[in-house]
This record gives structure tokens, C-alpha cells and sequence, in this order.
């Protein structure tokens, strides 16, 4: 048992933690969200610099070949400073190519990542999917030497800055059969592939994406199979522990904003901190923060190290039932203690709310992984 | 024991109901429906309609254009009115400058403001709230300065709802600064909003939305006629509102409209291949929020069977105000929860014209009904309102 | 709308009330449940000479036709004052009996209800049952010119004190069929009926009833009919109408006195109740109270008026909800603002909360109820 | 980060494990699984087994038997025995009197009183709380008035757990009523049950079991030599004892029992003709329960690792109290819901032989375990003290 970080993690920490500080801090968050790309390109290099987009790269193509584990400590910092920059989706499509492509596939992209030149998207979801992973109708059929996919995907994140996306699609049988799934890269720029962008509840971008009549060679295939629900399986397990870590960071934040606001807010003449129906609640958030901590652990750890698939579905769904909860309660608790001043767009509150909010219900709300425990 | 209307209730009501279905414009309902913002031309465009039908204004006198209604008639309208998904009232000049100058105006103050308010050619806001006195409101610091027959006022008023379309504003203002209890050096000034040395500054709520502002004062004069009842006496104008509550705090006309909406919403979304209505996770909370619902309903009547047999309002109107924003909030929540990972675009970018704008209201409308449980005294002061009054902590 | 008591009514609480200031008090209860009976005769002739074991009756059988609307202060009175005698039972037998019973039946045994000399008790749950009212496996076959019974039946809440049961048989069918269920009135002295007597979690008297091989004459059939389920249904949802306002009761006996110790206990120098974490709670006890008495109040006016066998289903399974979570709520706050006061068998306050952890589950707990509620 | 125990720790694990499965005496685990009522001899027996084993006390110095295992070791311990459903230990002697004498007691207290501690030969009980004296202990009014070599003692204590078959208890008491503070009045002293002037008054708790005692204390005569540290002093002693925590309050092992219990409970009992466990109702509450636990043993093992890096245990234990009791409750109430009407019965009328002794123990279960939330510091004076010592509010 050792919870203390290794010498890398450490490192890691500490420059993420100093860029945070230094770089991002709410007024730099609030000009990149409102600039015409919804991400700075500066503060991509700048976590290029820092090696973070290397960590998850195996290590011989020039990443660092760290797991989830040695992650938790950006993910902490993206939830504290509430960094929209296209992180989880770049991770996650690296894993995507990291597990299952050919030799070329990944010299092609996995250097690219880790020194930040390219950064890629998952297209997954679909109208009406909800979050039921293998409800994929976005068909792709072989034609000639290569395929041709159609479909709709919806709420790409990060979409409309990906330059590759990991795009699923349905090979073989109905529209929510567990077999007949494939993955394609896709480039955006290809003709047939239109987006068209939006803000998302928490400010990052995203993309409805548009597949008509689009034509890609042969290596585009991704694994060279029609059985990749188990690999994307895998990879949102992944980025749901990840994502799980983010929420304790935004959590850590919304924390300690109130517990602030409730020592210098006067009311009455006394800190409203001074009252005890508001210290009892504060303590309540408190406890959130620490079982969701606990639980994002265990999910890190687990999605690491863990080789049986039901075990690690089971973790990961008992984690994100707690994070989500606690999301829940620490958002809409911070934002009733902040009074009035919780509802203005000027706090950063406000913002962290809304991430947790979304991260409540990204990967599959309570309910969702309610059911999936249960099954296991 | 009859938990139903009579028969007269029950007329009154289908006779409003079906003035509704007649008189309500489908544009503005519509827009009521789809959660979408409010204009004032829409408020204003409303409010004349029901002026020109003699609704405008139940609670007022006769002579000046009140129905003469009993309280469960009141409520009978209110509900109907949000039920049918007419547009809200504004209710800063209707239902709180109108009773304080029924109460404390002056006759001339009457002939001058009424009419407006009544006809909605002048929209009222509220100067209350200041960054430094919330809850705390006596703490206020916005001062009024005689000069003669002027006051001369400083200061800044905060979370003030509709102040960039109001006409007037009326306020709570420091005229003794030196007065031993805080409270008595407190005046109600009524101040004309295109008075020079008024700001209005925008504050945008996390929904994007412009609802309120901040209002600054800066040397702003204000006639001594405007000022209502005696000057110091605006803690006793502020007490007088507070207990003049409505009984629709609860607003379970709107709420039962809105879980209709979830409900009808949750039968078309689909999961596991069903209808998620179906599911019993969902339908669980669904159920609970609408046997929620259910009990306030009943909860209201009852309380409103009080107050007809002239009781006066105490401490019940502080539970409606919670257990109705709660089931609001709950209600929001669940609807974004029914349209799971559909709900997360918030605004299309540049050139997104295949944008589902009702679907992306649902998030921000969660986001916006937060506030319902801060507003209007918090639910931790109405708590506080109940250990005390009715509980006697 | 109207919800002021009739003048009949208000005497009945009147009457109600005074009997239970004067001759129920807790000391006079506990003397009660420590009998051998474990109810009172003479609190039973009291009640009687009050009128109120009539007021159910019709009145060609010498009651007053009330209905549940006016047995409302009544089941207050008895949930404040946790009286064990056999009302509720007693009212659910003569209701069967007068809902279909022959006139001979109802001669015979509705009067000596109304004068308080016969006791009656419904025969119904079986082991692994839960709250399926269909689920009744005791048979009865047709032998000579009467009815054999065989069978098992738990916890017959005031079986041991009953003269007469009415005892729900399965006539035909499977064992959990809608159809082919049948009523039969018997005494429990009649040859093969045996009873091992229990004290309940509330401190009623209960027994399990095992029939065998008992036989009954044909006129110990109630109701001729083999499709009793929808008689059991309807007689049980007017008595969870009714134990909802006996949790009314309970609840605000509950109520009052955690605000008076609340009031009067010190701590630091102070009431406690000046914390304003416990103020808070205290409040939402009151609104519980509330919402409950709103429900209860619902599910009375709708057993005496609704004709529509599925909408009274669903108000008084919404009610059951509504007042299972406030007695479950209620009862363990009050406790816990009691402190250890609140855990000894000499205060009021712990029978108080082992009647209302009782009602949450008596005719079906809240998970029943919402089930049937989300499937009318 | 590593979650999971070193291969140290996990054969310590297997040891403690093994060793339970060969010593804890079979009729004893069933009772404790059976919830039944453990007799002081049932605890006795328990008791010397671990004695014998030199188990009995592992936080203790080593010279007194003590196991000098480091505080992950102790955890480990402690779990293990709460799983494998061993009797709990007294704790007024081994981990309360015990770790005053090590720090306050003098050569002579500690030869005397450690020894019959150790080996089982005698039970302590705790004289804190009061009538009048409960969270707000340091109110406590139980008199000691020095005469020559002895204290009179007279006074009442509450809530004293154990004091029917206790044959020592260490008291708070009043030795100075004048003093300013009233915390510096008052002194731990050692008194023999069996003094004169003692009585024991049983207090039978709400599931009709006899745990707990009032004691009476009528011209108690206490030698001098039985006060611990000065006299004056008792207040240090209390709160040096208040920190001494133990970091199995959440007792994980314990609930990881009762929840596998619940889960094979659940899947016997059928609903809807399917096993109750698959039934979505209950099955999400059972998960919540689950997952709860599931989060708390990992908040446990990562306080451990901050005490071990040396850290003194700080507020976190209060949390530990709090999710601990809360998660123990709730296994009680689902066990209880899982059975349905079956729970109802509670004790049979004489002459019942086919009465279901476990079914009517889950009931009496639910009742008892509403005192976790209460005692040893409520579960409201733990978030004051997180409010006030980690929170700084």
C-alpha cells in the first residue's frame, strides 16, 4: 500500500501545477473560450513542453508510457483550472491507436501526439444512442480497395479542433449488436466529412460530424476488426477514470471557493461561516471530496493494472456512480452557499459548476452505471 | 372534508381556463414552452392583454382596477395562468410598488403611479439587494442626502431583475446614517430610472442570460414627493411587503405543466430500446418528484382554506417557497437528465444551422433555476423564518 | 374544497381526544402491552361506548356509515397516542364483510362490531409473499357440503385477540394468479386452526395461523366468489389510507416532542435548539409532517369517492410513498435530535419510532407502492 | 500510488486470518452472526483466547504485551477480527483506562491495574456522560470531596455501558466546584464496582436489550491513591483520551461482512417471483451501500498512510465516525427491508416454538444501531469538530 507519488509523478505535479498558476488562470481560460477556436494553441505547446503529451505515449514512440495512475495529477489540475484544451479526447484517441493499430498507423501518430502537433478526437456517439456503447449506425462498406462510410455522429468533443478523428462504425448486424463494430481514422479535411461546431454546458467545443458518401483507403481501418466494442470498452473505461480524477480537481476547487466565501461573506454582522446549518453542510461537501477522491484512486489503479474486464467494469462503473453523486451535491451545494454571487458568470464557480455538471453525465450518468454495477 | 373545488370554483376556473385557450397568443406561449427568452414587448404585450380584460391586477382595490376575488380565486387564476404557459407578470410594480402605495402613498403618489402600472406603460424594478446587504438587508449603504426638496442619492444596487427595461425603481435608502438601530435610518425612495447619474450594468447569470444588473447612483437627485410614508420609515414599507406574500409561491400551475412536459419528453427518449419513462431508475425520481407535487397542491389548499377563514399568512407561505423551488429545480434536473449526452450543446458556433436550440435550452435552464432556491429570501432564511415563527427557536 | 371537519366529525376527534388525554396515556399503554392479552378490554368497551367502533358500520347494521374521511382523527388519536387495540383490524373484517358478505353474514357480525364484542382479523400474507396480494397458496377444496382449508398464514397482525378471521384462500389456479382466489369467515376455535402468537416491531400482538385440514360449512364462504383479489385490494387500500393518517398521528406526536426537547435541553449553556443545523432539520420534520397530512388527507378523500379502481390505486400508492418516506425520515431524526434519550424504552419517543418504522412497511413499503404507482 | 497491501502486509493479513479461522470458538461467531446477546462470559472467553495469543493489546508498550506492530498492522488486525464476525473486545479497559495509565498513571497504578486488563480478569466501564452532561461533558456535576486519604464520591452517571457486569470504572468527577473554569474542577479517579454506596440501574434501550446503566454513587468512598495524574487534572485526561482515536471507528471489516451477508440475504428472498437482489428498487440502494463502503476503505487506508508517515490523526477520524456509522445504519435498515413482513415479528408470546429467531432479530438490529449516530460523540459533534479544527470555521 503507498499513496505517496513516485519522483516522476511529483514532477508532473509540480509543473502542471506551476503552469496552472502561472498561465491559466480564470482570466486566460475566459479569453481562450471566447476566442474563434474555443483552445489555445499556445497552451497546447505549452503542455507539449512540459512532457504531458507524452505521458500517455508508449515509450517507443517517444512517450513517457505512463498509465492512468500517472496521469491524476494533470487531470486534478485541468478540474481545478477548468482547462477546455483537448486532452482527454487526444488521450483517448492515442489509446485508441496505441492498443489496436498497425506499426504505421502508430509512427504515423503517436510521435505527432506526444510532441503536440496533432491532436485527434473520438467520434462516437449518436442521436439517441444515450449512452449505450455499442448503439453505432454510422455504416461503413467496402468499395474497391477501400471503404465507404455514412452516418451521423453527434456531440463529437473536441471535434472541431481534432485533425484525425477515431471514428466508429457499424461493419456488420443491427444497428445495437455487440459485434460488427469497427474504428476508422478519418481525417477531418476529407471530402464527404462536415462538422458543424458548438459550445457545450461546460465550454469546450464540440461537433455534430457528418459522414456522406466518404471514401478512405484500406489502412484506415483501425485494428483490422469488426469486434472493437471490447477496445472501446477499454478506452472509455480509461478516460472515465481519468475524468473521474478531473472532478476531484474541480471539486478541490469548488471547496475551497466556498469554504473561502463562507469565511469572508458577513451577514448579520459575522461571517456567514459562523453559522452551523452552513458548517454542517460544508463538512458534508467535504466528505464528497474525500470519498470521490478514494474512488477516482481505485479507478486509476484499477484501469492500470486490472486484466479482467468485468472487474475493471465494475470498478470503474462503482467509481463514476460516486463521482457523479458527489458532483452533484458539491455543485449545486457551492452555488446555494455562494448566494446570488454563485449565479453570476463572472465567478469562476459558476463555470466549475457547469463542468461538474457535465462530467455528472459524461462517459454515462448515475443511472447508467447504476445498471452496469448491478449486472456485473 | 372535500378536497375538490366547488362547483363555483370549478366554473371560475374553465371560464379563465377557456379565456386562456382564446386570449393567450400561440407565439408567446410557444416561446413560454420552449424556454425561450422573453422580450419586453412579449411581457409588455401580455400584461396590456390582460389589462384590457380587467385581469391585470386581482389583488388591488376596486376603484382601481381589482377583481374583488377571494384568495382561492387568486390562486384558481394564478395557477391557470401557469399552467396554460401564459408569460410571467412582472411583479416588481403590480404586486409590490402598488400595495406600499396602497398602504403608504399619498393620494397624489396614487394618481401618478397606478395608472402606468396598472396599463403596463411603466415597468417597475427593485432596488433592494446591495453587494454588501443580501440576506442582511438592513446592512444597506446606498445613501440618500436631502437637499431641500431633492434627495441626492449614492450607491450601487445589485441582482436588481429587469433594471435595463424598467421605467422606475423603487428603493430602500439610507437617510440617517447615524440612526442608533440600523434599521431606522432606512427611507423609500421611488426614483425615476432616466434620472441622470443612473447606471445599469449588466450582470450575466451562468446561463448567458441577461436578467439582472447592478445598479449604480451617482448623485442621482431624486424629488422629496417620490419618497413613500416618512423619511426612516422604509424598514416599516420593506416589513409591510415582506408579509404581504402571495400564496402562488408554490407555482404549481407552472410545475404541473412542466411535469407533464418531462413526462411526455421521458416517453420519447428511449433506452435499452424502451422508453425511458420505463426504466425504473428514472421513473422512480419522476415518480417522487410528481408525489411531491401532488402533496403541494393539496398542502396549498390547505393553507389557502386557512387564510380564507382570515388567518393571516405566517410561516406556511416559507414552506411553499421551499418545497416549490425545490421541485422546480428537481424538474429541470430531470429533463436534462432525460435527454442525457443530447443535452450537453449549450450554443451553436458560426454557421451551425442544424442546431437543436430546445435541446440545447435544457442545461442552461438547469443552470438558471439554481437560482430559485436563493431568491427571494434563500431557503436557508425561509428556514430560519419557520424555526423561529412558527417554531418559536 | 372544504376542509373543515363536519360537526359529526368534529365530535368523534372530540371524543377521541379526550379518551386518550384522560385514559391512554403512556403509562396506561405500557401497562397494556405487558399484559397477557396485550390489549385492554376495557380501552376496547370505551372505544365502543364512544361510538367509534361504529362509525364504519352501515347503518342498517347499527353504525353510522361513515367512511374513512371520518375515521381520520380517530387514526390520528391512535397513532398519537400508539394504541395496540385492534381498531384497524377489526375495521378492515367488517368491511369485507359488509362489502360482500350475505345478508345472514352481515347480520350476524356487523352489530356485534358496531358494540364492540367481536373482534375481527384478515388472514392473508404467507411466507415469501413480501406485499403480492395475490400471492395466496392456503387452499380450500370443496368436501361434502362445506370447504376444507389447508395452509399457513404470518403474522395476522391482532390474530391472537380475533374471534372471527376472514381468511383468504386460493379456490383455483397457481399460486400467484389474479384469479381463483376466494374469502372465507372463520372462527378460531374451529377444530385445526392453531395460532403461535408473537409481539410485533410496534408492539401489536400478531400470530401465524396454520389451518389443518379445517372444515368450514358453505355459508363460511364471504362473497360466493372465487375472484376476491380486487374485495382484498379495495379493502386493503382503505386501510393504507387509513394507517397513513395514523402516521399523521405518530408524526406529530414525533414532531412536538423533539421541539419541546429541542427547547428544553441544555447543552454549553443553551437550548440546543438555538444550533441552527438542528433548527434546520427541525423544519424539515415539519414539512415532512405536512406533505404527509396533505397525502393522508388525498388518500382518505379518495377511497370514500373514487369509483375508478385503478386511479384509486394510484393516489393511494402515492400517498403510501409520500407518508413511508415521512415516517422514515421523521422517526430517525427524532431520535437522533433526542440523543441517547431517544434510544431508551422509557420514552415515548422510541415506541413512537418502532410504530412509524411499522407503517413505512405495513401493506407495502415504499419500493411496492412505487412500483405500482409507475405501472397505473 | 498503490492500493493494494505490500506482500509484508498481506501475508500479515493471511496470518491474523488463519489464526481466526482456528481460534474463534465456532458457537461464538455464530452468535455474532446471528446477532444475538454476547454474555460477559462470551466476551471473557473471547478475550483470554486473544490473551494467550499475546493479541489481546497491540497498541500497548511492548513490555506490557503489546505487539509493536505499526499502525497498518493494527488496522489489519482489527478488520480481520470484525470480518471473520469475532466478539468485539471491551474497549474501557484495553484502549481507554489502559492508555491513561501509560501516560498519566504511576508505577504503582499501572502494576496494578494493567495486568487484570490484560488477561481478561477485569472489565472496566466509562463514568463520563450524565444527565445533565452529554456533548457538553465538562458540565458534569457527580461530586468527589476530599477527606484525609479518600474522596466521598456522590453523583450519577448515564448511558454507562457495561457497568452491570463491570467490576472497575473510571470516573470523571467534580473535585473543585468553585473552580473558575469549569474544566479545571475536575478529576479521573478508579473506583471499584463493588464499593458500597454503588448501584447500577439498568436502562433498557428501544430494542429491549439491557447494554447500558445508570450508575448512582451514595457517599462512594474512592482512596487517593485511585486518582489518576493531579487532581484538577481530569480534563487533560479526558482530552488526552478524546485524541487518542483508533482508526478502526469505521469499522470496514465489520460492515464488508454485513454487506456480503446482506447480499446473500437479498438473493434468497424473492420478489416478483425473481431473486430481491435483481429487483432495480432495491438492488441501486444495496449498490450505494456498496459503493460507499467500497470509497470509505480507501479513504481509511489513505489516512493510515498519512498517520504512518507520521502525521497525528486529526479530523479525518471524524469522518471516519461519520460515513462509518452512516454506511452500518444503512445495512441494518436494507436488512430489514429485505425481509420484508418477515421483519415484523419482534419477540413470541409464550409457547410459540416455531418462532423465526433471526427474521425477529433484524428489526431489534435497526433499532439498536440508531445509537452508532449518537455515541461516542455524535455524529453532529463530529462535523462541529471538523468545522472547527480542519475547516477553521
Amino acid at each position: 500500500m503507498n499513496f505517496d507519488p513516485s519522483e516522476e509523478q511529483r514532477l508532473f505535479a509540480a509543473s502542471i501545477e506551476r503552469f496552472v498558476a502561472r498561465d491559466y488562470t480564470f482570466e486566460t481560460r475566459r479569453r481562450v473560450v471566447a476566442s474563434h477556436d474555443g483552445y489555445s494553441r499556445d497552451v497546447w505547446a505549452a503542455l507539449a513542453d512540459l512532457g504531458l503529451l507524452a505521458v500517455a505515449i508508449p515509450t517507443e514512440y517517444g512517450g513517457l508510457g505512463g498509465g492512468a495512475g500517472d496521469l491524476t495529477s494533470v487531470m486534478e489540475a485541468i478540474g481545478e483550472a477548468l482547462i477546455v484544451e483537448p486532452f482527454l479526447a487526444t488521450v483517448m484517441g492515442s489509446r485508441f491507436v496505441a492498443r489496436t493499430g498497425t506499426l504505421e498507423q502508430k509512427n504515423s501518430l503517436l510521435p505527432a501526439v506526444a510532441s503536440g502537433k496533432l491532436t485527434l478526437a473520438f467520434a462516437h456517439s449518436e442521436q439517441g444512442a444515450r449512452y449505450d456503447l455499442a448503439h453505432v449506425t454510422t455504416r461503413a462498406r467496402k468499395t474497391g480497395a477501400g471503404f465507404t462510410i455514412d452516418g451521423d455522429k453527434r456531440v463529437v468533443l473536441h471535434g472541431p479542433c481534432a485533425r484525425t478523428l477515431v471514428v466508429s462504425v457499424r461493419l456488420a448486424g443491427d444497428d445495437t449488436d455487440q459485434e460488427g463494430i469497427g474504428l476508422f481514422l478519418v481525417s477531418t479535411d476529407v471530402p464527404g466529412v462536415s462538422l458543424a461546431a458548438s459550445r457545450t454546458l461546460d465550454e469546450l467545443r464540440a461537433a455534430d460530424i457528418f459522414f456522406a458518401d466518404v471514401h478512405v483507403p484500406a489502412n484506415a481501418l483501425l485494428g483490422e476488426t469488426t469486434c472493437a466494442l471490447s477496445t472501446i470498452e477499454d478506452v472509455v473505461d480509461y478516460a472515465t477514470a481519468l475524468v473521474c480524477f478531473e472532478a476531484v480537481g474541480a471539486i478541490r476547487f469548488a471547496n475551497s471557493a466556498t469554504l473561502d466565501y463562507l469565511k469572508t461573506r458577513k451577514q448579520f454582522g459575522v461571517p456567514i461561516g459562523s453559522f452551523q446549518a452552513l458548517q454542517h453542510r460544508m463538512v458534508d461537501m467535504v466528505i464528497e471530496y474525500e470519498q470521490a477522491k478514494s474512488m477516482a484512486s481505485l479507478a486509476c489503479a484499477t484501469v492500470d493494472a486490472e486484466t479482467d474486464p468485468v472487474r475493471r467494469k465494475r470498478i470503474v462503473s462503482a467509481a463514476k456512480i460516486r463521482v457523479a453523486d458527489a458532483c452533484r451535491r458539491v455543485s449545486q451545494e457551492s452555488i446555494q452557499l455562494h448566494g446570488g454571487m454563485g449565479m453570476s458568470d463572472e465567478l469562476k464557480i459558476s463555470h466549475t459548476f457547469r463542468r461538474l455538471t457535465m462530467i455528472a453525465q459524461q462517459f454515462g450518468d448515475a443511472d447508467h452505471h447504476l445498471e452496469r454495477f448491478a449486472s456485473l | 372534508m372535500d378536497l375538490n373545488y366547488s362547483v363555483e370554483e370549478r366554473a371560475f376556473r374553465d371560464e379563465v381556463s377557456e379565456w386562456l385557450r382564446d386570449h393567450l397568443p400561440a407565439d408567446l406561449r410557444q416561446k413560454v414552452l420552449e424556454y425561450r427568452h422573453l422580450t419586453r414587448d412579449d411581457l409588455q404585450r401580455w400584461h396590456s392583454i390582460l389589462a384590457q380584460k380587467g385581469w391585470v391586477a386581482p389583488s388591488w382595490p376596486q376603484q382601481w382596477g381589482g377583481t374583488d376575488w377571494n384568495v382561492v380565486q387568486r390562486y384558481i387564476f394564478d395557477e391557470a395562468c401557469g399552467y396554460a404557459g401564459a408569460p410571467p407578470l412582472v411583479p416588481f410594480g403590480l404586486l409590490m410598488c402598488a400595495p406600499v402605495l396602497f398602504k403608504f402613498g399619498t393620494q397624489a403618489q396614487k394618481e401618478r403611479f397606478l395608472r402606468p402600472i396598472y396599463c403596463g406603460d411603466a415597468f417597475w424594478c427593485q432596488g433592494y439587494s446591495e453587494p454588501g446587504a443580501g440576506s442582511d438587508l438592513a446592512s444597506l449603504r446606498t445613501t440618500a442626502v436631502r437637499h431641500g426638496d431633492r434627495y441626492v442619492v449614492n450607491g450601487q444596487k445589485i441582482w436588481t431583475t429587469a433594471a435595463h427595461f424598467a421605467d422606475w425603481i423603487f428603493c430602500l435608502v439610507r437617510t440617517s446614517p447615524a440612526a442608533e438601530r440600523k434599521q431606522d435610518g432606512i427611507s423609500f425612495l421611488l426614483i425615476d430610472m432616466r434620472t441622470p447619474g443612473i447606471t445599469v450594468r449588466p450582470l450575466i447569470l451562468m446561463d448567458g442570460e441577461h436578467e439582472v444588473n447592478e445598479v449604480f447612483f451617482d448623485d442621482v437627485e431624486v424629488p422629496v414627493e417620490n419618497r413613500v410614508h416618512d423619511e426612516g420609515k422604509g424598514w416599516t414599507v420593506a416589513k409591510y411587503l415582506l408579509g404581504h406574500e402571495r400564496m402562488n409561491t408554490a407555482r404549481i400551475g407552472t410545475s404541473q405543466r412542466e411535469l407533464e412536459h418531462l413526462k411526455e419528453f421521458a416517453s420519447m427518449q428511449r433506452k435499452n430500446a424502451k422508453p425511458l419513462i420505463d426504466d425504473p431508475r428514472f421513473r422512480d425520481k419522476l415518480s417522487h418528484v410528481e408525489i411531491e407535487l401532488m402533496a403541494l397542491s393539496i398542502t396549498n389548499l390547505r393553507f389557502l382554506d386557512q387564510l380564507r377563514g382570515g388567518r393571516a399568512p405566517g410561516a406556511e407561505v416559507s414552506m411553499l417557497k421551499i418545497k416549490g423551488t425545490e421541485i422546480q429545480q428537481a424538474l429541470t434536473e430531470l429533463m436534462m437528465e432525460a435527454a442525457g449526452p443530447a443535452a450537453q450543446p449549450f450554443a451553436p458556433v458560426a454557421g451551425n444551422d442544424r442546431f437543436d436550440r430546445f435541446m440545447a435550452s435544457l442545461a442552461p435552464r438547469y443552470c438558471n433555476y439554481r437560482k430559485t432556491t436563493i431568491y427571494a429570501g434563500s431557503n436557508e432564511i425561509q428556514r430560519n423564518i419557520i424555526a423561529k415563527h412558527a417554531l418559536g427557536l
